[in-house]
């Protein structure tokens, strides 16, 4: 059998040292309708061999950047993954060992997380950083709840309409049972950014948090210190949310404008896209606020003889110890992908990190400049952005068509989200995007 | 491996912090081209000036480092790690090898469907494969692990009664539970009832008809539960939970011991989550990535999370049209990478296969159970599933506890059991072998706690003062949370 | 990491055999169908029983019995290993990603040429470049490693030489060779005749011209030397070679310090061969595989080794048609897998990399050298390239030999350098950092070689013991060769 | 720079402790002719990005039994390669360590490679085996000028022409300029094997060794029962060439037959084809020869408390001790191959190898059989064979381009070295050849 050792007569063996005759007996009193029905209806197991052809027949059914021209953005992004990342994950004793519960033989884990909260304080320039979340969007919502725990007796929570709309939608499951909380959707400027006037009018007391994206759905950069000033005047949590993490490398980051919170999707940082997941979200914020974090912490420490080691620490927070009080239910969460993380943002340094990003700003503008200079097409917004953006297309979905028979996706169309954006195509140009790719979507772009 | 002997020479006990190491300039990463932007493009006061802090090594270093860091990790590849209900099994290599594929790795959520085809037959495939392995009529694949898939099985109850008129107060919730059952309540406005568990261990139907009543949403009950052991009554409680309009949600997280042996669905559940980095083997990577799909009843589907793969004119596609669904619970479709671990897994074992998984794991947790008990005194006499648990109380007289015997199980080369868990049982010791792990390996690891038994007994003191060879001795935990030191701090290093 | 602990514990100092483990029946392989030999396929006295001996283990035991072992090696990507004459640099990780793709690693070398158009193309490309950074006009890449391009290019001049009449006797060799230039003068029917290096540790014209005649078939040098030093009267040397109808081979192991330095085919030399798994950073694997490409002048290509890789009207095609080769020196054409890596090295570098790459291995050695004069006695005041020599001579007087230094080393965490080679240098100490290390790395290594030093006159005892902190200690090699156990034996183990 | 670390202040700290100023005063005692010509003309270096995607094209002009109906063999098989073959063998601990020649620190590859020689000794049921050689081919060149060491005053080596065509001229290769030497040809007999009566007949006290395919090329087994008892009566050595170890599983081994020397290629233990390289060669012989073996072994020795430990051993045969009079002069050898089959054997085992065995017997022979019976080719040989077998077909050429416009490889043309077996061709049957494929394979056959 599969992955089972046993032999015939090591079950025996077994058998005979624990008294029973038969496996059957071990579950004997299980009751006899459900053993009766128990029996799995799945075909009979495949070889090495069968798997590999079966997934790579799944495989060759889906499309990618190594087929086709790709602009995709939105929240994923298809970025370069220095080999020393998997080389590193692939390692088993990362891969296969467990949560760090025993410090003693899980130092590797353990040091590369504290290394890990290191870089994102380092990126988000905050002060406190936790061993990661799920993804992007439920950390938005645990910012959310996090805000409502430090904030209590408010209970409005403003949502930028220029924050991914898949977070605004898993904010608002998360927060659907909490029936004390009121969601306030803030509108977008013409600029595609969040409207700060309205917010301004808006905020009062009885408000908890304003969530924005920085930068935000349509590529744009909010101006923070605005939006922190507004919020600062009545002791409302402003909290980022920022889907691709590399523009931290060149943007002004979050901790210089002094938000209260900072949370965001790691994908970029060393991750392959993997149809969204796994990857993992990050929560960072003000080390005043280090009781309230939800997930794990790693903490330094000493041993008897005094040497520096690591420990899981404020376990206080967490399910495992305060059950329905805890911060929050998290258990096991994304930790190889934040070690790919931690191995990607070293692998770059500071160095690599913002030269990918000035790439990154690079070619989006550039192929911008082009689509409006070549392809006479229309900037939706006009805000300044970092690696994708937004731009009218007439007959956009017709045009899709044609772009599809040329194996290339040029955006993700906004309509679906944003009724308001027909015909607005969000496009997203990276590093990976070469010349004669990009070319090619200026060429198609042009002809009528 | 230098790390052991440095710590055998008394140098060097800890290797360096990424930080403490490399050069100012140097990196790891090559690019042909390093435009600037242009303040037409970004104006000034949106940008930063360097990452303060950030590593500055060279590739070779970046390798040397984490190489050394994983010199200092158990693992189960290189030694069995015995966590009563974590379940961790030996994660084949094949399923790494076919995650890594590029036409599942290098996937766009967000790109139209014609591109995704392969994806989501895959995943449409694996919903059906876990839905007939539980007995359960529907899937959702996108809790990204067990706990956000309590959430979501709980909110999913919580949209159903609330559709029935009363979304109710309460969960009836085990003493034996794991510590994310609560906490995922709580999440939901449940505020949770604890149930005791009996002398045998078990929740005895008659405790639960006391508490159950009208204001109650439902049971969470792990099966088998937290001590390995089955939940006897489960079907006469899920009759006593129905009729009063209750649902049973079962925490799916010990499903290793039911695979072929008994369904979920056939036990009165109408729901559970199933952890997929436990049962169907996919690595737990140092805490995560999991995923924790939730299996229903036929009538809870329209309540799923959305988008929901289903069947169109020219293949699938997603739709989010169902008005009653308790929404999105994270962003794009779940772990995809995790699921195709598990798809991986589970058409490698087929239906045999699993079955066979079960039945070892059984087998393991018996024959560890019935050598130890000699040893160590157990709990409770209830025939146990895939794991057993133990407890310290033969050896406290010798004021050796649980944290010592665990300790000192590191010294022998294993790693410990899970400990001080389930919270009922004073000073437990869960051990869960998982079908996975030889006879001689069993033998070997029995072997060292009979040994620590006698240890604990002859020479308490160095099973007290253990461990004894491991990188780093038993760690101050509490200065750790007293003087709380949570990240690397240039300034300390460089004077600045 | 477990056999670290284990020894410390002074329990299970070796981790167990394979065929020590595992249990009767059991196997990590899985296959759908189990047909029998039909006896009208192969009769029966063709076909054997079961292997004896071999293991019987499962899938997770395979896993975990290897990667017990592989923490029991040293290797680059745990710590530094100055080996000189060795270049162990860093491997770059990219390269092994490129090497397993299916369109290189399932090819097959019988396939139709359409079949392998992409892997001809890689192989024409590799020879160019090769030839360009050498300065030579034609490469072959059949040799699997050094020592059979060696083999190859000296039958190249034989075959050169008996077509202009006389195959000639003898080839003259220095003194501080590898030993793969005279095993492989033999294997050609070459007497090897030594050269004595000078005082300097180069071999002068002079001492050329004094052992020179018309049965002298040629020179074979390696530049820069063993020393790491270069050869400076090497176009005078080849000068008088020629004049007397001789040929230059040159042994470009250490090609590592030559690159954009100065070009082999600018200093007379005829033909070499190149150590691909050095200098082009393809990875060591524990002693293999290599590859070991021969590059010559023009007038030597006829004598290339068949097939030859020519440009046909439909692409490439391979040729045997060289009535003058020396004919065919293995299966194929060469170490493909290796041949992948080095072309993605060189196109990764480009040839600023390539020049860099030697420049900072200059650096690097002449670092070391220069901060470890003071510590242990320099045999030659010559300027050294990639590497330099030491010898234990400040040592002996303590009782402290090069063997010793070395293993003390290895309580150090770091890998010895190469140790009594060149010969000509008593206890020699031969250290090659390579480009790939840092100045920080250097600069440990330096400071425990001081620290060994200072031992050795204040504790030589210490030192003389070593290594103390390795999972074995200095083992006893008399013994190993004196009563030769080269297997496992079922038989002592079974008792059968 | 790729790979090197050095930033502009270390070169600078660098040269200041050696006292120099610039890195060109390193080497300014090169003469100025050789600087001058130095430079190398290739293009930049490429980023990671670049370098994969440049080898991916390359790739792409490739075929593989991926894409291609496949029945290749002659030499180089297509197999199974278990999983666990390269997750051992990528770890860095084997693949970036060194030839073990410091012993205390390499246990981990001493004690690997003395599993090895434990195992091809128990494959080829040979009393010892060394440490692998380059390749099947040179392997039998060794075994010859071993057996040519070992037999000293006799000057005459036999080789089958059933012998692999490609070991031949690399036998040719070495022994050429070892004048004293003849190679004789022992020509093949109408079932594809090595002429009996023919041997009979020539062997003499002259004779140095026999070289015959265990397999041989066409796939069919040799009866080495008579050819050994052939040699003995003149003290002539057997030595076996097996190309497909794989059989080995199946085939009474050559120890079983009494040979004295057994080689071959190991490529079917668990290494892709790769173009036919690298993979290893194996050399196993009488323990008495012991002092003779070409290359590396591996001895069992103890530590100085006793503990078991592995060293290189009798390293007084080699070239870095006994220069030109080593056995060999083999040095860097095929070290991570003979750990993949290492591996590979081990996860096999004693089960799964003799399984694999048998299916590709089966495979091959009911193919051969639907070969004959449904598409009415005609065998060129009739001696029994493992999984691979010689057909005649008319106007093979014309047909094999039809098959290759279906993307089917249907075997390897003899022609090129058996002008004799004009329109003959090796098929190949393996594990690895789907039931459809063979269908295919029969039906292309079948078709006029
Ligand atoms: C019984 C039980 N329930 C729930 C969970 C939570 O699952 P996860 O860690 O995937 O969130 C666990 C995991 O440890 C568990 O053991
Ligand atoms: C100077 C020199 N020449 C030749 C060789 C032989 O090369 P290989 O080991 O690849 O056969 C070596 C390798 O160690 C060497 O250092």
């Amino acid at each position: 059998m599969r992955y089972t050792p046993h032999t015939a007569s090591d079950k025996e063996r077994l058998l005979h040292a624990i008294g029973v005759s038969r496996i059957d007996d071990l579950f004997g009193h299980i009751p006899p309708s459900l053993r009766e029905r128990a029996r799995i209806a799945l075909p009979p197991g495949l070889s090495e061999v069968e798997v590999k052809r079966r997934m790579a027949s799944l495989a060759a059914k889906n499309g990618t950047p190594e087929n086709w021209g790709f602009f995709l953005g939105g929240g994923i992004y298809h970025h370069v993954i220095p080999s020393t990342v998997d080389a590193v994950i692939s390692r088993s004793e990362f891969s296969t060992s467990y949560t760090p519960y025993q410090p003693e033989v899980s130092q590797g884990t353990l040091q590369a997380i504290y290394e890990f909260q290191t870089l994102m304080c380092e990126l988000t320039a905050m002060e406190v950083s936790n061993a990661g979340l799920y993804d992007g969007a439920s950390a938005s919502a645990e910012a959310v709840l996090m805000a409502r725990r430090l904030q209590k007796g408010r209970r409005r929570v403003f949502l930028s309409r220029a924050l991914h709309p898949q977070y605004r939608s898993v904010i608002a499951t998360y927060l659907k049972n909490l029936e004390e909380v009121e969601l306030v959707e803030v509108p977008l400027t013409g600029s595609g950014q969040t409207d700060l006037q309205y917010l301004t009018k808006e905020l009062d007391e009885r408000a908890i948090c304003v969530v924005v994206g920085y930068p935000n759905f349509f590529g744009i950069i909010d101006d923070l210190g605005l939006l922190h000033e507004a919020c600062e005047r009545c002791g409302v949590f402003l909290v980022t949310v920022t889907t691709e993490a590399l523009s931290l490398a060149l943007l002004r980051p979050p901790g210089a404008w002094e938000v209260e919170i900072a949370v965001g999707e790691g994908q970029s940082l060393g991750i392959p896209m993997s149809l969204g997941g796994p990857a993992f979200g990050y929560l960072a914020c003000r080390k005043k606020f280090v009781r309230s974090i939800p997930g794990r912490l790693v903490g330094e420490t000493v041993d008897h003889e005094g040497h520096r080691g690591f420990v899981l620490t404020l376990a206080a927070r967490e399910q495992h110890i305060r059950r329905e009080k805890a911060t929050s239910n998290i258990c096991t969460n994304q930790g190889l992908c934040t070690l790919a993380a931690t191995v990607f943002m070293s692998t770059l340094g500071k160095v690599g990190m913002r030269q990918l990003a000035e790439v990154n700003v690079a070619r989006a503008h550039e192929t911008s400049e082009r689509l409006l200079e070549e392809a006479g097409l229309t900037p939706t917004f006009n805000g300044p952005f970092f690696n994708e953006f937004v731009i009218s297309v007439q007959a956009l979905s017709e045009r899709l068509s044609r772009f599809t028979s040329k194996r290339v996706v040029p955006g993700i169309p906004l309509a679906p989200w944003y009724p308001e954006l027909q015909d607005c195509l969000l496009i997203c140009v990276t590093e990976m995007n070469e010349r004669e790719e990009i070319d090619q979507l200026v060429r198609m772009f042009s002809e009528e | 491996m230098s790390e052991c002997f440095q710590k055998s020479k008394g140098q060097l006990p800890t290797p360096q912090l990424i930080f403490e190491t490399g050069s100012a300039g140097r990196s790891g990463f090559f690019w042909p081209d390093n435009p600037k932007t242009k303040p037409e493009w970004i104006p000034a006061r949106f940008l930063r000036d360097d990452i303060p802090g950030f590593p500055e090594l060279g590739e070779l270093e970046v390798m040397r480092h984490f190489t050394r860091l994983s010199h200092l990790n158990y693992s189960i590849e290189g030694q069995f790690y015995p966590l009563g209900s974590c379940t961790m099994k030996y994660n084949p290599k094949i399923n790494e090898v076919v995650a890594r594929l590029t036409g599942l790795s290098l996937l766009h959520p967000l790109a139209p469907l014609p591109l995704i085809q392969g994806a989501l037959e895959l995943l449409r495939g694996l919903e059906r494969m876990l839905a007939e392995i539980c007995g359960m009529d529907h899937v959702t694949l996108q809790p990204a692990a067990g706990a956000q898939g309590e959430m979501t099985g709980l909110m999913m109850v919580r949209a159903y009664l609330s559709a029935r008129g009363n979304p109710r107060r309460k969960i009836l919730i085990p003493d034996t539970a794991h510590g994310t059952n609560p906490a995922s309540s709580t999440l939901c406005s449940y505020e949770v009832v604890q149930v005791p568990s009996n002398d045998r261990g078990i929740i005895e139907a008659k405790k639960v008809k006391e508490v159950m009543d009208e204001e109650v949403a439902g049971l969470m009950i792990t099966n088998p539960n937290t001590f390995g052991i089955f939940e006897q009554d489960i079907q006469a409680i899920a009759e006593i939970i129905h009729e009063k309009g209750g649902l049973i949600y079962m925490d799916g997280a010990n499903l290793n011991a039911l695979m072929g042996i008994a369904k979920p669905g056939d036990m009165g559940v109408d729901l559970l989550h199933m952890n997929l980095h436990k049962t169907f083997s996919t690595p737990h990577g140092g805490g995560g990535p999991g995923a924790g799909p939730v299996g229903v009843k036929g009538f809870l589907q329209d309540y799923l999370p959305v988008p929901r793969i289903i069947q169109g004119a020219e293949g699938y596609e997603l739709s989010e049209d169902f008005p009653k669904s308790v929404g999105r619970v994270r962003s794009f479709f779940g772990n995809f990478g995790i699921l195709v671990r598990a798809y991986s897994y589970i058409i490698s074992l087929g239906s045999d296969g699993l079955e066979e998984a079960s039945r070892m794991a059984l087998l393991n947790a018996n024959y560890v159970r019935s050598r130890l008990k000699e040893h160590y005194h157990v709990p409770y006499s209830e025939p146990c599933l895939h794991e057993c648990v133990f407890t310290d109380r033969l050896q406290q007289k010798h004021g050796v506890h649980t944290i010592d015997i665990a300790k000192r199980l590191l010294d022998y080369g294993f790693h410990p059991p899970t400990i001080y868990f389930p919270l009922v049982v004073s000073g437990a010791i869960m051990i869960e072998p998982t079908e996975t792990e030889s006879p001689e390996t069993l033998d070997a690891f029995i072997d060292a706690l009979i040994s620590i038994a006698r240890e604990a007994k002859e020479s308490p003191s160095l099973v007290k003062s253990a461990p004894h060879t491991t990188p780093v001795g038993r760690l101050d935990e509490t200065r750790a949370a007293r003087n709380l030191i949570l990240r690397w701090n240039p300034s300390k290093e460089d004077g600045k």
